[in-house]
């Protein structure tokens, strides 16, 4: 009898509290979003998961001595964003961006969206119960970078109680890129610069693809050395690709490393979701202020393209602007489904590929900026 | 306007500097890289767009099918 | 000169004790029967060779700053355990068990086997020497569950000090499932019994597959939430491989990372398997347990079987309720092997894998009561 | 009998219980699940005892090509 | 202006100061050497990475909270060498050692490198400014081992402030090994000598290969168990192979697991590549003493085969005592192409396999040997 | 010679005794070793320098007929 007892107050259903029924609920959409719908399922599975895990009463599946504690030591120190972004970083072919460099500049201009919403969480405050700091809204407004590891890095050192509403924003708006770009490039372009054709890309040779990552290391230790973990992985990552000398671990570093880490950080940032943390007006405005940055980083890129092509010798599509926003290789896919829409003949993936891949370290780049100015 | 709405101006500019700056030295940059390894240093050019390396070539469907088909010749000899 | 008596004082020679030497042989029997016999080859290799590493005089390798101490953290920290249980989980297919629910209660049934060692550790405190408390019992009885991971997490829960024998006992009876299955299965059932032809399975569509791991879930947060690290990071694994959607994440997690955690939790559970925890009089009653364990699951869930083919409208070989000890996949095997001896014809293994695979729910169910209710 | 003992056979009274009671409850779930997804969401099913991803998407005829080649191999060099 | 001084005090230009400036031209002198000339990339890629990342000013990859940081503890703990000594040893096949067992004396005779240098590093310290410690000494003269995890082991244990520099020397003369050992090889042997064809192997059987990595272990066990860790991680790895019974672990272990740690070890290696550490003239005499150590050693191995030759009934090639260094399998390679140019029908390169791997037991010992000798 | 460089010499004596020691030890058990498997545990012998597993088993003959058949396939449904 007195077992009874005690077992009935050892259920969850004894035990549980609205806050965390609600942030189970919010666990069960994004494992919905994840497995139906398709939205970024690599990280948002694990996440959902994790906040499901981690709301679980009694458990303690997130506190000391439960598994997600431990993991999530590895987002505290960094370690996680790092490793995937070097396996990223051997994933990636810079080919089309070298045969055509000048595309790096639509990638920095997306950044906009960066600080533009930095400013908007900022004007939030005069919301009677918001209060975000400035660090709050450094971390909020790199959701605009498009990237997650940049995202979470960045987030777990500047606003770790954010961290789980930024992850899940991030990623949420990089799955829903093909439904919030196409309308915005769509109304500040004409039909005819949506036609435009780039001429065909030069091949790149092995070489220039082997100095590239060591002249972004050096580039970012002179300048911004507060972005040189998140580069530095990066370029290890692509330079162990390009070089072609070490196959074997580059391979590990894309798929066995990856898959780990990615397993490991999608629970752990699911391990943030608890319903203290998640159930604040702040969460709303997160979610709102990067939709926000998703749609002026697209279209910075995309006005961009369109100075950019009034004065270059080669026409440049300001569609390819879209891409710089990052959100790999999604935001690419965009530019060329929409370009088809115009012009049937007319396949810019490779070309949105330049712009695509310097979105990342641009947004890479202002994370250093903000990471060394925000204290 | 707020302190704090000025310092987030500030950081504004700033970090759009600063990402112009990097990024257009980068493009400097790549435009001098590549223009000396072309003069001085020439190999056979490999496509754009095509990664570097794993130029395996063979659909992995293809070797996964192979696989398959070896592992099960594999078995019935034993 | 010195040097040379300095050298010789440092020889394992000069430093044996008898008890380390013992527990060599000990691990080297192991290894014995995990390569020549292919007893459970996967966990004993490691744990074989991990008890004798451990008991190196003067190597230290299991004391602070060694390698298997290192590795014991996962195993404290529950990590390894659970990581293992995500790639069964992963490796799990429900199918045959959602197509044939009620199977479920021969997994139920089979637990009888854990309860009842427990109260036969507490009996054996009559014999003079032996003293098992509440939790040492309740981490013996896991034995009975005749599933590695879930041994192994009870255990460094409850009774660190018993881990090394009782994953040693675990993994052997397991791997002796094929001699000590049968003559209980062929003593409890008449040959007629063990003739019945059970009819074929209908087809488990796709939705139903991804459904269950998440109803499973959600019943054991409701219900026993001490169960949730278990059988959530089970649920995960399933999921993961059930959706489809994150199909590399689902192979790392049935490939490398499970092999990885298994090296690493073999060499750990193996520097449990020092002199002074083992060569105790307790580990021989836990091997005793561990044997009555299995026996009386086996009876309990054949009984079960016979039971319900009594009320079933469709017929139900009363073979495969052995199989509901868990031990999967070698004690489906041997129901479908003692069922071809009786009729040729009956392949049994697919209806044997239901209460197989629910059997190591139902064990996990039993450790969370444990964990919940021992104190 | 001891205290020792009459608390381990509550707890195998408890435990057997709380075994049954889960299990039950899933039986139940299940059948439910399965009647409303079956009615719902019917969709194309998988046999049961296949596991339910690893769809090799490896092209048929790919398969077969292979399969006719290691066949016609192993016939001449029988 | 006050965010643009910040922005400027947080350059790396404001901040370098000389020494990091070198290390990295160090750094980026290894990749090239990696990358260019074929030098070890698995190790000297990761390492000259990590050495360019620990010298950025002001990002503290290398100092507490950066990942350099936390990955140094799989160094420091001795994990990293361990764990890739394991993988090594699934790799290994010890089948042409066992099919000609004295040829293990050459990977005896060879070690005489380490003893040299480490008494050459003693006698430097005439030179002023240079102050070698006994550990360092051994530290330094485990170099002439020729093997990798085996220096980084034993180096962390007993002069860490000279791990970076220790760890360059000994993979950097690895890869020079073509180039160090056929002059010395060439000195010390006739023409007639380097013609001796040997007569072809035994085979060996599947259960000698189990037993051996056993008989190793016992051996080790028995006389020196501070060689233990080394020498049971590389017999565990190598029975894992060998038994065939866990092939997946096997499998895992060459191959996944080995390059997860190849990239960890490398860039922890890398880290200790500070300024302070290496810009010492204690390097110089490293760097020295290393080369000297693989020249004595590969002379040592040759006239140990001329000795061998002239007591032997079956003829012995002197060139393969070269290969007694370790540097596997480099060095039997060396010994296979110096004796295809007195004899192109003289295939030595099985034979040369034998001493090769012996080598390998060889330094472990010698490590033993020092890690209990040198206090 | 100072007291650090006779430790030293010591350290050499001791040391390269210790791997001649042990190493010739291991010569004489795997020559025991050796003997008495090939005696009382034959087996079938695979050949030195093999490794012990992994032999890819793959004959040639198998390969090409299979790169024939794949080159074919993937020229017809080009
Ligand atoms: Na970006
Ligand atoms: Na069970
Ligand atoms: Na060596």
């Amino acid at each position: 009898m007195e077992n009874l007892t005690a077992l009935w107050q050892s259920t969850g259903l004894y035990n549980f509290t609205g806050g965390q029924a609600f942030m189970m609920l919010v666990g069960f959409l994004l494992l919905y979003l994840a497995i139906k719908k398709g939205f970024e399922p690599l990280l948002l599975l694990p996440i959902g998961f994790g906040a499901i895990l981690s709301n679980i009463p009694i458990a303690g599946i997130a506190e000391e001595g439960g598994l997600l504690y431990y993991l999530y030591f590895g987002i505290k120190a960094g370690i996680f964003p790092l490793l995937i972004f070097m396996g990223v970083g051997a994933m990636t072919d810079f080919g089309p961006m070298l045969a055509n460099p000048k595309t790096l500049l639509l990638g920095a201009a997306a950044q906009f969206g960066i600080f533009a919403s930095l400013l908007g969480a900022l004007a939030l405050n005069v919301v009677p119960g918001l209060e975000f700091s400035l660090k709050d809204a450094a971390a909020i407004g790199i959701i605009g970078g498009a990237d997650g590891p940049t995202a979470i890095y960045v987030a777990s050192k500047l606003a770790p109680d954010l961290l789980g509403a930024i992850a899940v924003a991030a990623y949420s708006y990089m799955a829903l890129v093909p439904l919030i770009q196409p309308p915005i490039m769509r109304a500040l372009t004409t039909e005819d610069e949506r036609k435009i054709e780039m001429k065909q890309m030069r091949a790149v040779s092995k070489t220039e693809k082997i100095v590239f990552p060591l002249m972004l290391l050096i580039l970012s230790i002179l300048l911004l050395p507060s972005a040189t973990p998140l580069i530095g992985m990066f370029a290890l990552g692509n330079l162990m690709n390009a070089s072609g000398v070490v196959e074997r671990l580059s391979q590990t570093a894309q798929n066995e490393l990856i898959n780990i880490v990615t397993i490991f950080l999608g629970l752990a940032v699911g391990s943030k979701l608890s319903a203290e943390a998640f159930l604040q007006i702040e969460t709303l405005g997160i979610l709102a202020l990067g939709a926000v940055a998703f749609a002026i980083g697209t279209a910075s890129g995309v006005i961009m393209a369109k100075i950019m092509n009034k004065f270059s010798d080669t026409p440049i599509n300001p569609l390819i602007g879209a891409a710089g926003v990052s959100a790999v290789p999604m935001a690419a896919r965009v530019a060329n489904k929409v370009g088809l829409e115009s012009n049937p003949h007319n396949f810019l993936l490779m070309h949105a590929m330049g712009p695509n891949v310097a979105g990342v370290i641009g947004s890479a780049v202002a994370a250093g900026v903000l990471l060394s100015l925000v204290k | 306007m707020t302190e704090q709405m000025s310092k987030g101006i500030e950081l504004m500019l700033a970090g759009m500097g600063i990402v112009f700056l990097f990024l257009t030295m980068l493009v400097l940059a790549i435009n001098m890289m590549s223009a000396l390894i072309q003069r001085f240093f020439p190999d056979a050019p490999s496509l754009a767009g095509t990664t570097a390396t794993r130029s395996s070539g063979i659909d992995e469907n293809i070797i996964a099918a192979i696989t398959a088909a070896v592992h099960q010749h594999r078995n019935k000899h034993k």
